[in-house]
């Protein structure tokens, strides 16, 4: 079945064709990212690995109503696929695996997944939870001071949402109306702990009254309905109407991150079921269904990423290791770093 | 050599590491008492991300093993609370990296309590927080943070280094009528395996240890780095005779000083090892009161080796690998020197 | 006019014509220390003082729910009407205001109004704002835990609730559906800052249900409103039914505390208009308007109270100051401290 | 006994105290950089409950003088954004007692931006909070913090003595790169006065200063605890002739260990002396990186005087003077059995 570009939910969106393949393609590239760098963990190439498997939807979908080189960035660990969509290089994101000197995040100094590109406006995000949402808020503060435009994307999961740092984000965003954007990526755990020992309420969203500016739920494994609720959020933003918190329901497939066992505390069936929602097969059944691709330019799309990404690998696997002594740099400013 | 010195010891002793020698008296302390209540991250339903409460949630309920939500303020603010009421609340902070959110909470209410009560309300709780580096765990997984909590009158600070100093300890400190913060250095988790004692043994809060008695010179050290030297001084006894007395603070709030001095005076040489950032480290408080009172004992300057300031470990293997100085070969060197000079 | 006890405002909530004569004593009480504070303060012998005026009613009002000897107090320092209502005497509240070595919240140590009473289970309470709240819930949650009949309040102002360590406990309260009542004394300012540079709401009371629990909002200066809404609160926390959220909306009518020039923020008017719903005034009249005081009776309750309180002024005076060595006492428990 | 030790001045010198001067140094750079934003409790409407912004929000615009939300990590997490996107925030805490909440942004945020991101972010912000005792705050309007954050690799904490100090000082913090701490001990805003000079001088972070000259022995110190120490140096000198050097460390981290070992060896006896809690807190540091520098250098020990460790400054007069050592006389009379050693 074919549909006129108005009638169809990407066409309602302003979507067209060649963004939803980029998009597709994005959210595979994340997807066999993650496959290839758990090989490599299981190879012992890579001691640490945090797969974002079962997020790429919500990630790919909210990254895309964002402006690359114009809007900010603030991802968490999970990020896998955001960052892509952002404008990171699997080469880039594998020199952070491999922790080699050229790794664009810290150099690797922090563990994979602690993202950080100063290009792309990725701000460098650290382990401990929450601590990036005031950040966030400062971010915008100082974009409305200077009456630029731009707009701040902030993510986190739902365990962030329990940390007092979170609320001090939040409140501050709401008390000015800033060009923020609150992104939940609800998966119903923080590691082990369920939602119900993390919150007695059923919607993070709900939560975004408490702070004076709309929060909205959307399904976090249907992409467009993610990048709709986004870019509802980006206008807000721009029109200077304030902050929206989206809460994306979601699930993480695999265990929290290459450390994690999480058969010890979920039941493989619960996991089975969410598997039926896979976002990235989800998307794919969409773009069958409107004939934007069908088995064999999926095949051959396929091939490309992985081609591309094995090639992202090895060269990573080559780059330089940063130097001993360079651990003492960067304490405090260099000259040599410009402003 | 073990917790004997300074501990009362029953039963026979048993080889363990010392993530099993935790989990087994946390465990009795349960067992023999339901004051007694676990809370923090992942402790229930996974047992804990260094699986010592695996099962325990099965095993005593719910209620008394608690996966708390992703905030440790509220942890601490919560265990006070419970504290208040009766409880014997052990709050687990995850990694001791992350303990920092909730250090309003331990200074100004934990600490102060009993003081600003004037001796009305107290807080018998324990804080467990796994610390240290060495285990690839980066910038935000390897942090020591026993300074800023040793400076803080009210609360007392223990760092075990084997595993019946940790059974001990841990005992200790759940008898303890104060906040007592338990610091358990990672890498000695699996690494370090020694003889527990069976029974229900004490080890005081606030004595240190002779880990290895020696002559020639006193090397002071808490943690892992009471392994890197103890190895390091076996080495030079081995290769040049040279009789190191190694020193196990254990307590660093508070301090044992009587120890420490003892040894002192009988070698007139010290040096002290740790592995936390060099500068205002825990190391300059054992450095100074050992120069202001036995300066005219010593026959050489006091070395302090302390880890680079720089903000914790990198992640890479050769950045983290620069970054764990004490190295035994370092700590080796500066032994010698010192006790050649 | 006189009403029969059924179909009076007071009559239905249960309380006795006694009742509302000890409130209305208590409520003077408080209104009558805190202005012979005042006068200490301004003669220089009471270094700082913290006036309740303007917030009695909301104290009082909430506090009449509570069991003395049964249920748990965690004040804040604008609570000088509750910690009367709780049990302590004005003697007991002077010997803090003197820092006398008896004075039962701190022996001197802290502050004035750091309220602390260990025989009437009021928590000894710090300076830092809102750390007060996850103990609130840890005290509940042993109470739950042991399954004993003990309700715990804790009250704020509307500032402590932009604190992280609020969210946190309030959060923490809901999932365990412990038996906490939060109540809230927005009085608009916290010192100087505004509600609107606090938080992009209205009503405080609108976050409850971001953790699950209710949260209502009663006139403040309506001592029997606020009865009546702790008493349901009361009620269902007994019942095992969780934590409420009070917001008393009242008015502080002075400065933040006596270091503070309250001129330097507040335009004058409001002030006037505030305090044409002065609580203590408006209890009076109900209590005229129900034949349950007249001017001859108010006004011998006011002399006796008055009487009480330059008694107790006088003797806490006179009571014996710390001994300087004594400030190295209690850093740990003493083996004189009993259990 | 002036900022022109080691500050680069122009003008003429006016006579004002501490926290004039802070006010006029920050009213100048908010006055000649719209970057710089001042966010704070109480810091608009009211400005500020030391008076230091008063009529700035009306001045400088809402915009640029912002009343915050009671929620200190918010107001330091906040800042950390703007300084990353080009503004040069001055976060005010009200009192320093109250920077606790914000333990963690500051060390794992703040402090470790530029290194965890190999030097590609930075956070150009100054932290201001009036910290210290004397002036009847009780438990929680009274502590000293230094030592907490002089630890922190990454971030420099300062603490002026004098009202130049204090305005040379503030200057470079505000055009550092890096986070800095600026420490306003209160009971220096209207005690201390002296001569500030009238232009945009600097007083280089990291740098001590000798606030008075001195031939028999060297006591260090800052904070108001200085003025203490140059007091009795200068009772000493009138009434016994001894010479004593005073060096005012200013900068806590970095450290100027130049300056003060110069000092040192020049007298050959020193004594360091602060108002916080003795134990772990900064005077540690100081004491024994001269102890293991120095040793042979001194003849006498080294001498360390701090706050008794409880915590922070009771209400009660009787009390709150106990704590109040290092008092004169105090520092008096070791002064003088050191010099006589
Ligand atoms: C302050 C802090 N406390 C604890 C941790 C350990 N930790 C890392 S991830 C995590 C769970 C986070 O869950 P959530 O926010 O839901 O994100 P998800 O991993 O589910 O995507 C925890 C507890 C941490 N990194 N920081
Ligand atoms: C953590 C912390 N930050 C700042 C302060 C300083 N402070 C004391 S009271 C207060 C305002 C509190 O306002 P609110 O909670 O509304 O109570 P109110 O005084 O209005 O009754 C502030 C900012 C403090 N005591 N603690
Ligand atoms: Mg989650
Ligand atoms: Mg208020």
């Amino acid at each position: 079945m074919s549909a006129g570009v108005a009638t169809t939910a990407h066409g309602a969106l302003g979507l067209s064709t060649e963004d939803l393949l980029a998009m597709y393609r994005t959210v595979v590239t994340a997807r066999l990212l993650d496959e290839a760098a758990l090989r490599q963990n299981r190879m012992g190439r890579a001691p640490f690995v945090v797969p974002a498997e079962g997020h790429e939807a919500c990630q790919v979908g909210t990254a895309w109503a964002m402006r690359r080189g114009i809007d900010v960035w603030l991802p968490y660990y999970r990020d896998g696929a955001l960052v892509l969509a952002a404008g990171m290089t699997p080469y880039e994101v594998f020199l952070g695996i491999f922790a080699k000197a050229d790794d664009p995040s810290s150099g690797g100094r922090q563990m994979p997944a602690h993202w950080g590109h100063k290009e792309l406006q990725i701000i460098s995000g650290s382990s401990p939870i929450a601590t990036q949402v005031p950040h966030a808020a400062g971010i915008a503060y100082a974009i409305k001071y200077r009456h630029e435009d731009a707009v701040v994307g902030c993510w986190f999961g739902e365990g962030a949402t329990s940390e007092g740092d979170w609320h001090e984000g939040l409140n501050f965003a709401g008390i000015h109306r800033l060009p923020v954007i609150f992104v939940c990526e609800n998966n119903r755990y923080a590691i082990s702990v369920p939602q119900s020992m993390q919150m007695a309420i059923e919607d993070v969203a709900d939560r975004a009254q408490g702070y004076g500016f709309p929060g909205v739920v959307v399904d976090g494994n249907d992409v467009l309905a993610c990048y709709s609720a986004m870019k509802q959020a980006h206008e807000r933003a721009r029109a200077g109407e304030g902050p929206t918190l989206i809460e994306c329901k979601t699930y993480r497939f695999l265990g929290h991150t290459s450390d994690d066992d999480d058969k010890t505390y979920r039941p493989r069936d619960e996991v089975e079921r969410a598997r039926h929602h896979d976002p990235v097969h989800v998307f794919g059944e969409y773009l069958r269904v409107h004939d934007i691709v069908d088995d064999a330019t999926a095949e051959e799309l396929r091939a490309e990423v992985k081609a591309e990404i094995d090639h992202a690998l090895a060269t990573a696997w080559e780059a330089a290791d940063p130097l001993p002594e360079s651990a003492l740099r960067h304490v405090f400013y260099e000259s040599d770093e410009g402003p | 050599m073990s917790a004997s010195t300074s501990g009362v010891v029953d039963g026979e002793p048993r080889e363990t590491n010392v993530v099993t020698a935790i989990r087994d008296a946390l465990h009795d302390e349960m067992a023999a008492d339901d004051r007694v209540i676990l809370l923090g991250e992942d402790v229930a339903n996974r047992g804990g991300v260094f699986r010592i409460s695996a099962g325990w949630m099965d095993e005593f309920g719910p209620e008394r093993v608690i996966d708390t939500p992703l905030a440790e303020a509220g942890i601490v603010g919560v265990a006070i609370g419970m504290a208040l009421r009766g409880l014997l609340p052990v709050a687990e902070i995850q990694f001791a990296d992350f303990i920092h959110p909730a250090f309003d909470q331990i200074v100004s209410e934990a600490a102060r309590m009993r003081y600003r009560s004037n001796g009305a309300f107290g807080c018998p709780m324990v804080i467990r927080a796994p610390c240290g580096g060495g285990i690839h765990g980066a910038l935000y997984h390897s942090q020591s943070i026993e300074a800023f909590y040793a400076h803080v009158p009210g609360l007392k600070v223990v760092m075990p280094s084997t595993p019946a100093d940790a059974a001990g300890l841990l005992r200790s400190a759940l008898r303890d009528p104060d906040p007592v913060l338990f610091l358990e250095h990672k890498k000695t988790y699996r690494a370090v395996k020694g003889p527990v004692p069976d029974g229900p043994f004490l080890v005081p809060l606030g004595s240190a240890d002779v880990k290895r008695a020696g002559t020639d010179l006193t090397c002071i050290s808490y943690g892992y780095a009471l392994h890197t030297c103890v190895e390091a001084a076996s080495r030079l006894f081995d290769d040049e005779g040279v009789s190191v007395e190694v020193v196990d603070v254990r307590s660093l709030a508070p301090l044992d000083t009587d120890t420490m001095f003892t040894s002192v005076r009988s070698t007139s040489r010290v040096m002290v090892v740790y592995e936390d950032n060099r500068t205002y480290g825990a190391g300059a408080e054992i450095a100074s009161t050992i120069a202001e009172t036995l300066m005219f004992d010593l026959d050489a300057p006091i070395v302090r080796i302390g880890g680079p300031d720089i903000p914790a470990m990198p992640f890479a293997a050769p950045l983290e690998h620069f970054f764990m100085e004490p190295e035994p070969d370092q700590v080796y060197r500066r032994m010698r020197d010192l006790a050649a000079f």
